[in-house]
């Protein structure tokens, strides 16, 4: 899963990087094929190139080292709003049909089932990144028809596309799942893309609360290379803070 | 929220960094603790609630929540229409903390105080507050601010208190100074998600302390665990 | 303006500063010399226009103008009314200008740029363009950069160019490096009040030098006169 | 001139100054009795101790030793519009009646007999500053009934009281001449409040070019003291940039 979207990165691109799996997939991307990668961390640390394992997103090791630090205001201003991102990672408990993110409640916003701890800067890089790259556990409860609370637009928003919002950014290009790639079509609907190997197209059906179309020519991803497995499990996150196996 | 001491909580994410839930909060707003009121906010708007604060502007301007459900489960964010493209566009309102308490490296005694690494958004929410105090490690004399004045954020004359104390900030770190104390974020997803444990970690570790000193003293080996590693900067020349 | 290549002026002060006035300005403006369009803010309007630019804003919010000619001289002063307390507030709209060209101490091959110092406006001017120009005293390796990144203005995805050249500040100064040649702009003001002084001056040292070194070889006794002396700030530790 | 502005400043206070005659009454009032003056520059120079007199409001001299540099955004928004600066001090080609000043043309403002450098930072100054004080030479054509072109806001602007205006400060609370000092009454109509010592009450109204009132008890303003004359001679002008005498 973390190979995978550490293959979407291209080198020299600048990328607005959350903890966890989006972290290690961009610090994969830059041990490998990306080198020039611009990792943009939003609390305020440009171009860092982090000695451990950052444990927060305000982790020291993003800066120490870094080309540059600015405040908050400047993160979001100046280079989010102002289209100076061009990936941007958002990560969810819910993602629906149309790309649309949930952190925020399952259930009633007022009466919640489930409270999540809410957008944090996620909204705001759904609108604005040229393109977004999801990652989240393929299951259904995570995948339905239409998220509970829409805290990050996708392509079709409560029923307006995501142009006539007015949207700056090209919104979910990919999800990547640890089963599966799904990716948007050209209506903005998710499609599958390509299965992990071994996985069945029916496992990936089961873990979506859609009608699940597929692309004409349904790709198999390619598993991650020895070099890959070897940066993740030994240098990238060698105490298994995120990584599984 | 676990102390109840919070009424009403103004955020924009509640999350353990890097570790999971944050179970008191959870339990408030799931309906099993005491209730809690919310005003909700992305980061960028809460961002901008500062920068208005700090400007002394009535609201803030924003390209966001476009399409989201944020602007109906919360009221105050509003739009604005651009005077010369007719765009509409998101507002939030201002935001002036009573106090602003932040955490800095160092200071002198009027509160000049000089932050490195990262920055937040420390220097916005001290020029909206009508009080700012400020926890540093390092008392310094007013010459060593004067020597680099391109490292001030926050000027003594928006200062009303300057605390002196080290390791502060803990469990949080204090950029050349100390480490985060990551162990310590760890353990509290177990102490948290438990009530009887968190009465019994605030009893030991908040009610019972007389003083900051007699919390780290409850830390034994915390300075040598976390101390930084010494990696200074070269400096620069001002003279002309 | 002199020169003939200014069409028109966006500006919010004119003047030679601590000198006087600039002569050329004063007769295009009072009809004796080229013709020249004008476009009036205060200091805080352009600045104010340059942070609409940075944040990709089509405009900025301010107090600022009640009760002045300004907006009757500028019909782009206008107001928009807050969506939280009704008043009404100035705008100006956002200045995002095809090139901007900073002058900086330090840069790496990548334009990440170090300024200490006054800060002016350059990095929202930076953030605003659609193309930033670097000129810088020094070039220096990344490492140099990243040892001290929160000296750092202007990040290198912003930058089209840097251009490498030493006293390319003058007759203004480079904090650090060198001083006014404040005997320059006193001796302008002779030269700009007469135009053919002025047209002998562009001459000179304007089309007759290839390049800025023939320019500074113009300048005997500079370097030594106008060199910085050494006043080196202490470095802050990084670690952690 | 420079000595009775700079007694009107009190320590502590926070200045935001001009180059100039400004700059020289505040560093002589920081010599004496206002040590602790924190002196703002417009550049974003915050506490500056300006070891030589600045050339411009940018001289590398309000940097060095200063407490703080920010950009010129958090000067004018932090500092000055978020009501941080007790006193601006002003100056200009024309101040009328109601204490308005021109700093842009002479004449109309399309076709202008003399054109002046424009606002600067001024219009925002006087606006904002708690209050402001104004240095000018008096002269009949500089001290007109109402000035040609409304720069900088007064105490009663084309008719509109500044208070119906919405501006935060208090407005030119004195203004500062070489032979007398007006100060603005109840009305903000400004009066004659004190002259200097030689100066006839006749000389005072030539310059003036509105009949001018005079407050109840005339005040005689007291010469510079020989610490202040030797201060600004010898220590803070001695090459007479700014000082004629």
């Amino acid at each position: 899963m973390v190979a995978v979207a550490a293959r979407e990165l291209h080198d020299g691109e600048v990328v607005f990087v959350g903890i966890g799996l989006p972290n290690l997939a961009c610090n994969l991307a830059r041990a490998t094929h990306a080198p020039g990668l611009v990792l943009i961390y939003e609390s305020g640390a440009v171009g860092a190139v982090p000695e451990r394992l950052p444990v927060s997103i305000g982790d020291p090791a993003l800066v120490t080292g870094s080309l540059m630090v600015c405040g908050m205001a400047d993160v979001f201003q100046c280079f989010l709003q102002n289209g100076r991102i061009e990936v941007g990672f958002l990560g969810g408990a819910q993602v629906d049909r149309w790309g649309n993110i949930n952190t925020t409640v399952i259930g009633d916003y007022a009466h919640p089932k489930v409270r999540l701890p809410g957008s944090g800067g996620a909204s705001e890089i759904a609108a604005h990144a040229h393109r977004t790259l999801v990652m989240a556990k393929l299951d259904r409860r995570a995948f339905p028809e239409q998220v509970d609370f829409l805290t990050s637009p996708g392509h079709r928003c409560r029923g307006i596309p995501r142009r006539e919002l007015g949207l700056p950014g090209a919104g979910p290009v990919k999800v990547i799942t640890d089963k599966a790639v799904l990716e948007a079509d050209g209506t903005g609907e998710l499609v599958l893309m390509a299965v992990y190997p071994g996985v069945r197209l029916d496992d990936v059906r089961a873990g979506v609360g859609w009608p699940l179309r597929v692309r004409t020519t349904l790709l198999e991803v390619a598993p991650p290379g020895a070099r890959e497995l070897q940066l993740l499990r030994e240098v990238l996150d060698p105490q298994r803070l995120y990584l599984k196996g | 929220i676990a102390a109840g001491c919070a009424r009403k909580l103004v955020f924009s994410w509640a999350g353990n960094p890097g570790v999971g839930s944050l179970h008191a909060f959870r339990r408030a707003v799931e309906g099993t603790g005491p209730p809690l009121e919310l005003e909700e906010y992305s980061h960028f708007g809460m961002v901008a609630r500062f920068q208005a604060g700090a400007a002394r502007l009535p609201f803030w301007t924003l390209r966001d929540y476009a399409g989201t459900d944020l602007p109906t489960a919360n009221p105050l964010i509003r739009t604005v229409t651009c005077p010369y493209t007719a765009e509409q566009l998101a507002t939030v309102p201002a935001l002036n903390p009573d106090v602003t308490i932040v955490h800095a490296q160092r200071a002198d005694r009027d509160g000049n105080t000089q932050i490195w690494g990262l920055l937040g958004v420390q220097k916005e929410a001290a020029f909206a507050s009508a009080r700012v105090i400020v926890v540093v490690e390092e008392l310094v004399d007013t010459a060593v601010i004067r020597a680099d004045p391109n490292r001030t954020l926050i000027p003594g004359l928006v200062v009303s208190a300057v605390v002196v104390e080290p390791w502060g900030a803990h469990p949080s770190y204090a950029h050349g100074y100390y480490d985060r104390d990551n162990a310590f974020y760890v353990a509290w997803e177990a102490i948290s998600r438990d009530e009887k444990k968190l009465a019994a970690w605030l009893e030991q570790y908040v009610y019972d302390v007389p003083d900051r000193a007699g919390y780290l003293a409850l830390l034994a080996g915390l300075t040598d665990r976390l101390k930084a590693r010494t990696q200074v900067s070269a400096g620069v020349n001002y003279g002309f």
